[in-house]
């Protein structure tokens, strides 16, 4: 993963792992965003490298164009930016579900190994958990439909779990074959982006491995952010730091000084 | 459930929010407040809070804070629903504090997807039992609930997911305008509201205000007054959510409410100031 | 077949009518042309007879009279369809003498009614192998095709009526405006277009004019330019029905048809001179 | 039946038939119109006594105010005039299927003693039929689901035929309890309105039953013009005349001298 020009100057992990989920944006037709994280580095991948980028958000609004990264899924700007705006119902059945958005972008309180997302509760039982999270909105469908899911979020054992607690959305299932065997027709997690750096799952195994660092971020942080045992690609790369443009971006996208 | 017993023949009756609450709200009902971010009925929630109705079950695909304060308030016994956050903010405490906790009781839950949820609208709009995607597909969901079943396709034998029709007995949806027979405009996001009031038995409409003549817009979506029960005008009675075209979405409520929603003290002075 | 494999990825090209028929209509296609009453894609169809596609698969809810002259121009040897006629007016009688007297050749039929045919649209728009209507119970068309069966509601028992989706090689629908990028918008009665171009592995659309900028209108549908294969301006191309606010259904033509029709000389002749 | 003052003047058999159709939607809501006669009726019921009435038809349009009947169930001036306009799968699904249209209105080429509809084939053979005709439509749906149903058609004995040849739409099946049998939720047929009186399923067993003759008509008339035995109601009215103000309008909107 190679990036434009560094910037030379600082910047946060947080910046540098939007930096690089919009770069992952690079090429795509139609990217069905999540909430959080997802939102803001699909706006930025709209104002650098695709501008062309259609944003679908779960509210109806295919092809918006916000200005800035709404908070909820359904602000105003959404629809009043939108190409069109369609029923929920439609959203999901006639947008999501045949395949129609190639890129599916999540977030998680939970993945595991094979980048299975939960994001329902924390704690050995459903009915009494220790958290409660919100829920699946339209994560599962994302997970099973779109043709690739990228998933962002920060490193930490905490939330890389060997198994998630509740399988809110499935990855790879339990390995090679799940997908299949489950009807899920796209190839879910392609990518897991991450403050620390990027995994994807090995072609063979289906595990998460990772496969570029972020620039100051070591192996040894990575696996100890890890709640398993880490593999790591023989092909390790660097991600590029944000380049100036990127970051003036992103700053700008957030409302901040630049 | 048969939609045509209960649905459509009157014109709606033009009602004020407490009245409206008063004859179509009942105890035990099943109830969804729809809005997908826009147009949320908060006003009507909270006027739920104040008639102090007991034992609902509550219906929404985002449950956001106003369930929050129903659910923090007691009116609740079951929630129906697919992502309850409080969107871009967090978590909902007085929500996680039932579930977690049972206070201030327990909260029955049944959770789905939004694709299932939203299904779950159009085959109760449609006068069907059920609705078939593909959903849910190897999650931890269906273990959790009798109302996500494996359905084969009588033409390709490929499996697929249905899930049951959801007919409240009241939906109540907040709209930009009215016109004086009843019939009910919105645009922006629709989300699910036009399904949520044809699956309903009964239906409220809160509206920014009640004019002469509905001149169309785009992307426009019209309810007419033969399928709606009531219509109340209440300016601003999407707020702290958003009303297209009247006022904007008023974030730093949301943001504000984490505070208050975090603790149960915080939380019953703000219910007895409602 | 998954949708997903065929739809969706480059934007829209535009052509010429001729360049679009040519490219994305093969001998031996399943080819939808959608347009409920109003927006048939009428100079798509004559381009068809023209272009002398032969072995097609004609799926339309209302085949009309540019059905019936693409099956007396005998481009057809199947329909799948739920209502022939010329409306207001009568029969389709080159339909007729394909189906009573098998001229210009035999023509089967897949029939359903206008519910079963739009649940089918929206099965295929929606990715799913079939859709379930209450539909078809106790009617004499269930005998005539394996493509209606009973389904039972895993919730409740009841039987309902499954029907396949259709997922055409091919949708053509006309509309009123396409931008340079290739963004339909179409308005007034939009009837199944939407989810026949969803449905289709290609689409076609012709339209009265490209323009710079699709103002948004009431009632307005717009196809965004990445489902759409083809677009090509056709101004006049829905005549003799209708394009709302361009021009106005040619009820006299629907009337001179009649003539023309009910003669299969004088039909030819017709034929001759498109 | 009680009509209003009557005209004094000539009708056709026709105008009759119309302005009895029109009368019968009295008290009504909404009604599910099909092409043709049930249009002009329909139309007519909302500039006499119902003009509240809610025209619904199957192209999309709810509430239409059409100042003349259309000639196609889907011309521009109903989608300019009506209250909102749907997608027609979400007229068949979401208003016609739950129930949600208290009278479906249509017309037949054929009806048998039980008011089944075929508007199918004429023959023996679906295959190599004698008379092919344009097929379901709406219909079978229509007569499903609808409250209740009108048909209305010109009378003789090749379209009240003792069974029809092809059951394109569900009347009262093979009589009492057909329609529970089926799952069909709407009650069916309850008038049949022809140009020489008005036939109704008789409660007991659902065969149709003359119970009114128009002006001038006889009972042999009635019966000859019938492909079974027809039954006659004990309480066997006369339908009162179109009034001048029905007449008047019934032309008007036909674009007809009055």
């Amino acid at each position: 993963m190679t990036g434009p020009e560094p910037s030379g100057g600082r910047f946060s992990a947080d910046e540098m792992m939007t930096v690089a989920a919009a770069r992952a944006l690079q090429g795509h037709t139609a990217c069905f965003v999540g909430i959080g994280l997802p939102s803001v580095a699909a706006n930025l991948a709209r104002r650098t490298g695709n501008p062309g980028l259609v944003l679908v958000y779960e509210s109806g609004t295919i092809g918006a164009r916000p200005t800035r990264p709404p908070l909820s899924i359904g602000d105003g700007e959404l629809a009043e930016t939108a190409d069109t705006v369609v029923s929920v119902p439609e959203m999901f059945n006639y947008w999501l579900q045949p395949g129609r958005i190639d890129v599916g972008f999540l977030g998680a309180a939970q993945i595991d190994e094979f980048a299975n997302i939960n994001t329902t509760v924390v704690g050995d039982s459903y009915r009494e958990p220790k958290v409660r999270l919100p829920g699946a909105g339209g994560a599962p469908e994302i997970a099973a439909s779109c043709r690739e899911v990228f998933v962002v979020l920060r490193h930490g054992p905490r939330a890389f779990v060997p198994r998630v607690d509740f399988r809110t959305s499935v990855g790879h299932g339990d390995g090679p074959g799940s997908r299949e065997r489950l009807g899920l027709r796209g190839r879910g997690p392609v990518l897991v982006i991450t403050d620390l750096g990027i995994l994807s799952p090995d072609p063979r195994t289906c595990a998460l491995t990772l496969t570029h660092l972020h620039e100051g971020v070591t192996v040894e942080q990575a696996r100890a952010a890890t709640g398993w045992d880490l593999a790591v690609s023989p092909g390790l790369g660097r991600t590029a730091p944000p380049s100036t443009v990127e970051l003036a971006e992103l700053r700008a996208l957030l409302g901040e000084d630049s | 459930m048969n939609v045509s017993e209960g649905v459509g023949w009157a014109l709606a009756e033009l009602m004020t929010l407490p009245e409206a609450v008063a004859a179509l709200v009942h105890d035990g009902d099943t109830v969804a407040l729809e809005g997908f971010t826009h147009l949320i009925p908060v006003a009507a929630g909270h006027e739920i809070i104040r008639q102090r109705r007991r034992g609902l079950t509550l219906v929404r695909m985002t449950p956001d804070i106003v369930y929050d304060q129903l659910i923090g308030a007691g009116c609740a016994t079951k929630l129906i629903f697919s992502w309850g956050g409080n969107p871009g903010v967090g978590s909902l405490h007085r929500f996680r504090d039932a579930v977690e906790r049972q206070w201030p009781g327990p909260l029955e839950l049944e959770e789905h997807s939004h694709a299932g949820m939203a299904n779950r609208y159009v085959a109760g709009a449609s006068g069907l039992p059920f609705a078939v995607l593909r959903g849910y597909r190897g999650t931890d969901l269906p273990a959790q609930t009798d109302t996500i079943k494996p359905i084969e396709c009588p033409f390709t034998g490929e499996v697929l997911t249905a899930v049951p029709a959801l007919n409240p007995d009241v939906a109540i949806v907040h709209a930009q305008r009215a016109d004086r027979r009843g019939n009910v405009q919105l645009w922006g996001i629709t989300g699910v509201q036009k399904e949520a009031v044809l699956a309903a038995s009964r239906s409220l409409v809160t509206v920014e205000e009640v004019v002469d003549e509905l001149d169309p817009r785009p992307g426009g979506v019209v309810l007419p007054s033969w399928v709606v029960t009531a219509v109340a005008e209440v300016p601003g009675g999407a707020r702290p959510s958003y009303a297209q075209g009247y006022y904007d979405r008023d974030n730093d409520h949301y943001r504000a409410w984490d505070a208050i929603s975090r603790d149960r003290a915080a939380f019953t002075a703000w219910l007895d100031a409602l």
